[in-house]
């Protein structure tokens, strides 16, 4: 692979840049591999990665049903945050935002990490308890959070309306390392470096069938032929609820749409990320300029990827009353993915009933960020059947009643 | 955007008046049923992609819940009926067999 | 009772349409079988008027019946004599399955008057307002901008809409907007 | 130079000259102009700065597809970046500033990304700026984030002077667009009988016929639309909305429409935007199409323009863009431009037509007007920078040999027609693609399909590919056959018009002109205007493997601007399939969403703002809470009073002083926004049981019982006192935050599982206010009112009664959240703030106290009462709680009991409720977590509890604090350390949490 850089820009700038070659080759699928993991997604691509990287496994092929990175890791609103208040939820997102900050340089690709800092609104009561508990816990997890005073909120996002007639903004949980990257460039740097490492990915092949004999994974079937594996993990979001009905088990899914949209580009006015849960709305400046809005998720089962006006109206509306001044600014681009809500709204990375097979899946809306820690997890439990990170994140929390319950906070008082 | 007929008042419901209620026809398990029997009902739900069978509350109109049949993936409603059933009634299963031929949804074909 | 103090105190605007709080409006419910012979005897001995049909009102001067799901009735009659009318079929439905609540004072309501009360109320409700398709002698139940409603039409020109006590002043105010003099939009009218 | 001309201009009055400002010089245009004419006419062609390499750029198109003259219009509280100069009408006083550039239009020092614009080609951003790693976010980034950005953002403080609204439409047709596709659909679906709605995007009817010519029924085009506009007037099923455009079609025959109200009239009163919501269940799409550019060398340079738009200026206007016009292009209809500019007196050098044999019957009349055309010749570039300054012709078969420099200030080119599919594809429609006119036109078999399954966009006109005169009409008169006939609408004469209109020789594709240019050329023809994306960046994303469309796009940001690549899609598909040998359908389209064009925000926000922003929910006596200074805090849709602090008292202060004073004398609480539902039928004891972890139907008729709710998943959700009214009946009481979500559940229980089930339920909340008359003096106050007997003996602790206080109809719960004697009061809603007045009158002399939510929290603290959303977080269990008292043992199932049974629910090392002191009577911190030795496989220490509710209590004069402790109640004593911000730690002592008359002597009298 030859090594992007100032130098090599230059160099090609000189020749019409006639020398880069394919970032990824384009390989015909070998008869059996190591690894086969599904699902050329930015988890998909991430878990490959570390295999090779942390384990030395590099015979190793990713499945991708259309284009790598087509799904969800290309339509989200970019946020890289780990302020989360459960133990194993904290662990895996700082794993992945600490990994981010390197990223660039340990793939060779600038996926443009932007640790601007990410506010959490607390615009009640309520909400300024949730979020010192969360900062607690955040301190004990190694996250640095901070509570922080209304002033120091106007301070780092001038155009945010402090005294909204209806819910005044009291304080925020702020980090400081927590941000964006540019979402396409983390599938496009994984896959490269996959590739580089001499693994195969094989876009425009569908899973078919998943073989199996006396309960092990035997290799799957696709539209590319019988390809054997040892190992077999399972990687897409969206369409996991198809692949593990082929692989005999359930899981518990729902697949709903997930909404997200972008202004026309202004000048800089926002440098960090902000969310407002009470009222439903996020919003970030990309650095196109786009004001990058996203907000809730369909109640409905949907595998359109459109989703409902009214939940863009909703989130509109609470973002104009939060920034006034986005008033005269124009929607954009409108977009939709299909998100995996699990029955404790986090994730699930597991061991499966079908030995040999793992599951990664039910990132729910907030999967981009979580990237290189799941490909980090996930790598170490297929490799060694256990990841410490991965550990809490099994299948059978919902049969104990373990649940990892991030929405703590939207609790009603009195 | 979706407009679904309340089979209670009659309204062709968009969406902002209903609220989704989820898989229908589940069967709730009590305090003597298995780990098994009582994780399937409290978490496993059908998510397919085609034909799928749910609830939905006419929340801001009549209050009512009611059942509809759906396709996740065009959003088409082949039909609605009563929340007080177990099962579909017989002439909108023959709508779907004769639409979606070859359907299964849990053990409804 | 001289104390009766209304949600907003009778606030009125006036715009492309006069609106009003309405004092006086006795508002009885009723959670029943509707098609029940016994229950609907008993409305039409204490409210005088015969259970409408589905969506439909029924009305005899001050008292009236709207029809708010198959087994819901929201009953009308003046404010004053609700408690007691709402006593008086409790008790002539004792021994039947039925739940009778006087509900005159958790409610607003609104009276809208003037041709273009309609197109008010399209600014708010995702009901089609056209004079083909709702007309004096229906009830919807919906949702106005971000909370719960329902209204009817008396006659051409007036409308009444409902909601809950505390969200009156947001009802006048949504209203009072969408009722703005410059804000016509000539949908069904021209 | 442009300028205005002396003849033409179907749009503008002349009578009515207009005057605004550009950059802050006062020009004048007529009414009529679109912002982007007016700006011609003043031969001010540079209008803006491209995104990526800031090169000058004037205006290219006509309409809504233009990417390059975008403005900031107005000022202060009406400024609005990014709007086309295209779409923009022109008024009085108009104030128009162009972008992207420093310090002026005309020197922008930005240019200089243009000189390194060879090093600048796609992917360049994720090959740069890895190393070193600081230097992203704190140089190359906010460098690149300035330089990109394109519009001035509005200020911080700055606030939308306007407002917006919404409306819902619904129809049986709704027509998008109302050119004479669009209006003969109308009329066809209309004089059907079909209910329909036109919505036109611009100010006027007609489209581009009238500038395009031919005629109607033997009519000009301008006087068969006015008649096919009276006609639809006339119809009582029809209804036509100018500046109205179909911004995008969603499921189910939703539609938004936005209707720009008074952006050409900013002074006007009412609303500025409105978005129509409309439910169609026939939509025809006659968007028209919109004229590809050609990718040449210099295709960029201001003065090169569309060949329709040149048109359109100089016909609608009487602008025309150059004196010497030179036309480029590949097909017949680029021909009338230079029909029309001869006609207009104006130059035409020559027609430079890329097809070997030329065109037919317009390049004989273009001929014999004595306009030069050369066949299968190309354009092998332009020169100039701001302004054109010639074209170098070539040949179309070759390399960019150039054989003549042509001398020129403008140039119009045309690639051919797409058809606009977007809303035909918004919803799911496909595409296939028609090589004889070489585009995507849609399928018409994979319509997109509506709730029943059918079909229910149609398109219409050259919408649909059709783009002859009298194709069109006939095509669009189909079109509102076939919707009408969908809806059952079948009268009348389905006749189309007739168009006449010269017929036109099939077009060549041409997606490079000369095709095979060389590297230095394909390095300057743009494909995306705005983005700065040419050729030859295409042709590189698939040198380096990104095959798929939406890789190209995302990598080569084509098709991303403002404009979302109306002019760029199609050329850029074709350069990316040319690249990968594949053919055109091969290699797909990207998706098309909406909007349409952009939308404002403030139009989607609609009404919702300031006090309208949210249902603000008030009970009865908000008005006096307003009136005596609450501190507020939102519950929900609610606003309680936090406390009422006096003048000059502090938050704090008040919430002392509203504590002390209950537990001394008489406080009172607005109680009003707690839940109240009747529970009735002979069932409800039975409902009850399973609804509440409690045994309901053992209490007594005029008795209360507290009790717990769960979710079926184990999880407390609710608490609150249940009162049997008689042998049949029950109030619940609920939270503040629970009366709606606890009716939900119950009808949701009895609708659909227990349907069998005698009970029907009223939520009554509403219906009263609630009071609470709490401390040593209540009983005297309410004494003093009279009216009923309220002692001990008559009304003991956890008895209601319903009776008369001070002539008002009441109903008392003696129940106590305070640990107070406290009676709670029930009066119709009405007469909640008489009442309430009344009490505060009658109470003065015991220096009656109303109380906010924190006094409510704090005196419950102290008593040691759990409230729900503090001790609980949805992950939390009654038995967690110490609550186990209240889950019967006796029932055989609640909603919950099976989920407690799970093995995590019954682990033993389930953290417990427990109370916490600190040994120096400080206030543990809110959240506080509960340290443990040790850290876990993740490296994040140990933890073995938290604080779940925490005060300094006024009563004690000390801090007390509720938490879950691991082993907790077997650990009385036991000090612990919390954590306490940063590295500091807090030593508690755990204890009982009742801190308060543990005995409980003091509401038991």
């Amino acid at each position: 692979m030859k090594r992007y850089s100032a130098f090599a820009v230059a160099r090609e700038a000189l020749r019409y840049q006639t020398g880069w070659e394919r970032a990824w080759r384009k390989p015909e699928p070998k008869k059996k591999y190591d690894v086969i993991i599904v699902g050329a997604g930015g988890h998909g691509l991430a878990t490959a990665y570390y295999l090779g990287k942390n384990f030395g496994i590099k015979n190793v092929a990713v499945i991708e049903k259309g284009w790598l990175g087509g799904g969800n890791t290309g339509r989200n609103t970019t946020i890289i945050r780990s302020n989360y208040l459960q133990d194993p939820s904290a662990a895996i997102y700082e794993k992945a935002r600490s990994l981010y900050e390197t990223l660039s340089q340990d793939l060779n690709y600038n996926i443009m990490f932007s640790p601007r800092g990410v506010m959490m609104l607390a615009q009640t009561e309520h909400e300024i308890r949730g979020y010192q508990r969360t900062a607690h816990a955040n301190n004990l997890q190694g996250v640095e959070t901070h509570f922080i005073s209304p002033a120091r909120v106007k301070e780092l996002c001038p155009i945010i309306e402090l005294k909204g007639p209806r819910y005044p903004v009291l304080g925020a949980l702020w980090q400081p390392r927590g941000g964006t990257a540019r979402h396409d460039a983390v599938a496009w740097g994984y896959a490269r470096a996959c590739s580089d490492m001499g693994m195969d990915i094989i876009q425009q092949c569908e899973v078919t069938a998943i073989r199996q004999e006396g309960g092990k994974v035997q290799g799957v079937t696709t539209t590319k032929g019988e390809i054997d594996c040892d190992k077999l993990g399972i990687v897409v979001a969206g369409h996991s609820g198809v692949l593990a009905e082929m692989a005999g088990f359930r899981l518990p899914i729902e697949s709903v749409a997930l909404q997200a949209l972008v202004s026309e580009p202004i000048k800089p006015c926002m440098d960090v990320v902000v969310m407002a849960n009470t009222v439903h709305g996020y919003m970030s400046q990309s650095d196109k300029g786009e004001m990058v809005i996203g907000g809730g998720a369909d109640g409905y089962n949907n595998y359109t990827q459109r989703g409902s006006f009214h939940h863009v109206e909703e989130t509109v509306r609470a973002l104009v009353e939060t920034f006034p001044m986005i008033s005269r600014l124009k929607m954009l681009r409108w977009w939709g993915g299909i998100v995996d809500m699990t029955g404790d709204r986090s994730p699930i990375l597991s061991k499966t009933p079908l030995e040999g097979c793992f599951i990664n899946c039910g990132w729910g809306t907030g999967g981009f960020k979580a990237i290189p820690g799941s490909g980090w997890g996930m790598a170490e439990l297929i490799a060694k059947g256990y990841s410490p990170l991965t550990a809490e994140f099994g299948l059978n929390r919902f049969r104990e009643g373990r649940f990892i319950d991030e929405s703590v906070a939207a609790g009603v008082a009195h | 955007m979706l407009l679904i007929n309340c089979p209670y008042c009659g309204v062709a419901a968009e969406e902002t008046e209903l609220h989704a209620g989820g898989e229908a026809h589940l069967k709730r398990f009590g305090p003597d049923s298995s780990d098994d029997d009582f994780t399937g009902y409290l978490f496993h739900r059908e998510n397919p992609k085609g034909v799928h069978f749910e609830r939905w509350r006419h929340v801001n109109g009549c209050g009512k819940w009611f059942h509809a049949a759906r396709c996740t993936n065009t959003l088409e409603v082949f039909g609605t009926y009563s929340a007080q059933t177990t099962e579909p009634p017989k002439d909108l299963l023959d709508t779907l067999r004769a639409k979606r031929p070859g359907f299964k949804w849990r053990n409804i074909a | 009772m001289s104390d009766v103090a209304l949600a907003l105190g009778g606030a009125s605007f006036d715009g492309l349409v006069n609106i009003e709080e309405l004092a006086g409006q006795g508002m009885v419910t009723l959670r029943g079988d509707l098609s029940d012979t016994t229950i609907i005897s008993a409305v039409k001995d204490v409210f005088g008027v015969t259970l409408p049909g589905t969506r439909e009102t029924a009305f005899d001067g001050a008292q009236g019946a709207l029809w708010m799901s198959p087994d819901e009735a929201l009953l009308l009659c003046p404010y004053e004599e609700a408690l007691q009318r709402a006593d008086e079929l409790s008790a002539k439905l004792h021994g039947s399955h039925a739940l009778v609540v006087n509900v005159s004072d958790a409610r607003a309501v609104f009276r809208l008057k003037g041709v273009m009360l309609r197109e008010v109320i399209a600014k708010l409700a995702p009901v089609d307002m056209s004079p083909d398709a709702f007309t004096p002698g229906m009830v919807r139940r919906t949702r106005m901008a971000q909370v719960a409603a329902a209204f009817w039409m008396d006659d051409a020109n007036t409308a009444r809409i409902v909601c809950f006590r505390s969200v009156a002043a947001y009802m006048f105010g949504i209203l009072s907007v969408s009722a703005d003099d410059a804000s016509a939009v000539n949908h069904f009218t021209r | 130079m442009s300028t205005r001309v002396h003849f033409q201009g179907r749009l503008i009055n002349r009578d009515r000259p207009v005057s605004f400002k550009f950059n802050g010089t006062l020009l004048n245009g007529y009414q009529g102009d679109t912002l982007a004419s007016a700006l011609l006419a003043n031969d001010q062609m540079l209008m803006g700065r491209s995104f990526k390499y800031h090169r000058p750029r004037g205006v290219v198109a006509s309409g809504s597809e233009e990417p390059n003259a975008i403005v900031g219009l107005g000022t202060g509280n009406r400024f609005e970046p990014n709007q086309r100069a295209t779409t923009t009408e022109i008024f009085h006083g108009l104030t128009a500033t162009s972008q992207n550039h420093w310090p002026s239009l005309n020197y922008d020092v930005g240019i200089v990304n243009n000189l390194l614009s060879r090093f600048l080609s796609a992917g360049f951003y994720y090959k740069m700026f890895i190393h070193p790693r600081p230097f992203w976010k704190h140089i190359y980034e906010p460098f690149i984030r300035h330089s990109a950005g394109l519009g001035k953002a509005p200020g911080a403080e700055s606030r939308d002077a306007d407002r917006y609204e919404h409306f819902y439409a619904f129809c049986d047709v709704l027509v998008i667009g109302g050119g004479v596709a669009g209006l003969q659909s109308a009329l066809t679906a209309a004089r059907a009988g079909a209910k329909v709605l036109l919505l036109e995007q611009t100010a006027h009817l007609g489209g581009r016929a009238p500038v395009d010519g031919g005629t109607i029924d033997g009519m000009d085009p301008d006087a068969w639309v006015a008649k096919a506009r009276a006609e639809l007037h006339a119809l009582p099923n029809a209804q036509i909305r100018t500046r109205t455009m179909g911004a995008g079609v969603y499921d189910h025959g939703y539609v938004l429409g936005y209707e720009r109200l008074t952006d050409h009239a900013p002074e006007a009163a009412g609303p500025r935007h409105r978005l129509w919501r409309i439910r169609a269940a026939q939509i025809i799409t006659a968007t028209g199409a919109i004229e590809r550019p050609l990718s040449f060398a210099g295709n960029d340079i201001p003065g090169v323009m569309l060949a329709s738009a040149v048109r359109d200026y100089l016909v609608n206007f009487g602008v025309s863009p150059g004196d010497r016009t030179v036309v480029v292009t590949n097909n017949d209809d680029a021909y009338r431009t230079a029909i029309a500019l001869v006609q207009a007196g104006l130059k035409v050098p020559a027609i430079l037509d890329a097809r070997p044999e030329g065109g037919g019957a317009l390049m004989d009349e273009a001929k014999s007007l004595g306009i030069r055309v050369e066949t299968g010749a190309a354009a092998v570039k332009v020169k100039g920078s701001k302004c054109v300054h010639s074209i170098c012709r070539g040949v179309q078969a070759g390399e960019g040999e150039v054989l003549e420099e042509i001398f020129c200030d403008a140039v119009a080119m045309s690639g051919g027609w797409s058809p606009v599919v977007h809303l035909w594809s918004h919803c799911g429609g496909k595409l296939i693609w028609d090589a004889s006119q070489a585009t995507f036109r849609p399928d018409h078999d994979r319509a997109p399909t509506s709730h029943d399954g059918n079909p229910f966009v149609i398109a219409s006109g050259a919408a649909d590919g059709a783009f002859h005169l009298n194709d069109v009409l006939q095509n669009a008169a189909n079109a509102g056959k076939t919707a009408a006939a969908r809806v059952g609408a079948e009268k009348g004469d389905a006749a189309a018009s007739s168009g006449e209109a010269q017929g036109e020789a099939p077009l060549v594709p041409v997606w490079m002109m000369p095709q095979g240019a060389k590297k230095q050329l394909r390095m300057k023809a743009w494909l995306d205007y705005q983005n700065d994306v040419k050729v030859s960046d295409v042709q590189l994303a698939a040198q380096e493997g990104f095959e798929s469309v939406e890789h190209t796009k995302r990598y080569t940001t084509l098709g991303m601007a403002t404009d979302q690549g109306k002019l760029s899609n199609i050329n850029g598909l074709a350069t990316l399939a040319n690249a990968l040998g594949a053919d055109i359908p091969q290699v797909g389209t990207t998706t098309f969403r909406p909007p349409y064009t952009p939308i404002s925000m403030g139009a989607i926000a609609g009404e919702a703002r300031g006090d309208i922003f949210q249902p603000i929910r008030k009970t009865p006596m908000q008005g006096w809470h307003e009136a005596n200074g609450a501190h507020w805090e939102p519950v929900g849709h609610w606003r309680r009073p936090y406390a009422f602090p006096k003048a000059g008292e502090s938050v704090h202060d008040a919430v002392k002083r509203e504590v002390l004073a209950t537990r001394n004398s008489l406080g009172l609480l607005d109680a009003s926004t707690l839940g109240k539902i009747i529970v009735k039928g002979p069932d409800a004891g039975r409902f009850l049981d399973m609804l509440y972890t409690n045994m309901m139907s053992t209490l007594k008729v005029g008795k209360c019982r507290y009790g717990l709710m769960c979710s079926e998943n184990g999880f407390l959700s609710d608490d609150g006192v249940v009162a049997r009214i008689d042998e049949d009946t029950f109030l619940c009481h609920t939270t503040t935050g629970g009366a709606d979500r606890i009716h939900a559940h119950m009808e949701e229980w009895l609708q659909t599982e227990w349907w069998d089930w005698k009970v029907w339920t009223v939520n009554a909340t509403e219906q009263f206010a609630q009071v609470a008359v709490v401390g040593p003096n209540a009983r005297k106050l309410l004494e003093k009112l009279g009216g009923m007997d309220v002692s001990k003996e008559a009304l003991a602790f956890m008895d209601w009664k319903d009776g008369e206080l001070a002539g008002f109809p009441v109903r008392v719960y003696r129940i106590s959240f305070s640990g107070e004697l406290s009676y709670e009061i029930a009066v119709p809603a009405n007469l909640g703030r008489a009442f309430w007045d009344k009490l505060i009158e009658a109470g003065q002399e015991w220096n009656i106290t109303p109380y906010g939510t924190e006094a409510l929290h704090i005196m419950r603290a102290e008593k040691g009462f759990i409230m729900i959303g503090d001790e609980t977080d949805g992950t939390v269990i009654p038995q967690d709680l110490g609550l186990d008292w209240a889950i019967s043992k006796k029932k055989d199932d609640y909603i919950g009991k099976r989920a407690q049974a799970r093995s995590h629910m019954t682990d033993p090392k389930r953290w417990k409720l427990v109370g916490l002191e600190t040994l120096d009577g400080s206030v543990l911190r809110d959240g506080a977590y509960a340290l443990a030795e040790g850290t876990n496989e993740n490296g994040q220490r140990n933890t073995q509890g938290r604080v779940t509710s925490t005060y300094r209590s006024p009563t004690l004069n000390k801090g007390i604090a509720m938490g879950l402790v691991l082993n907790g109640p077997d650990r009385m004593g036991e000090v612990i350390e919390f954590t306490a911000g940063g590295d500091d730690i807090a030593k508690a002592k755990i204890v009982n949490a009742v801190f308060f008359d543990p005995e409980g002597e003091k509401q038991n009298v």
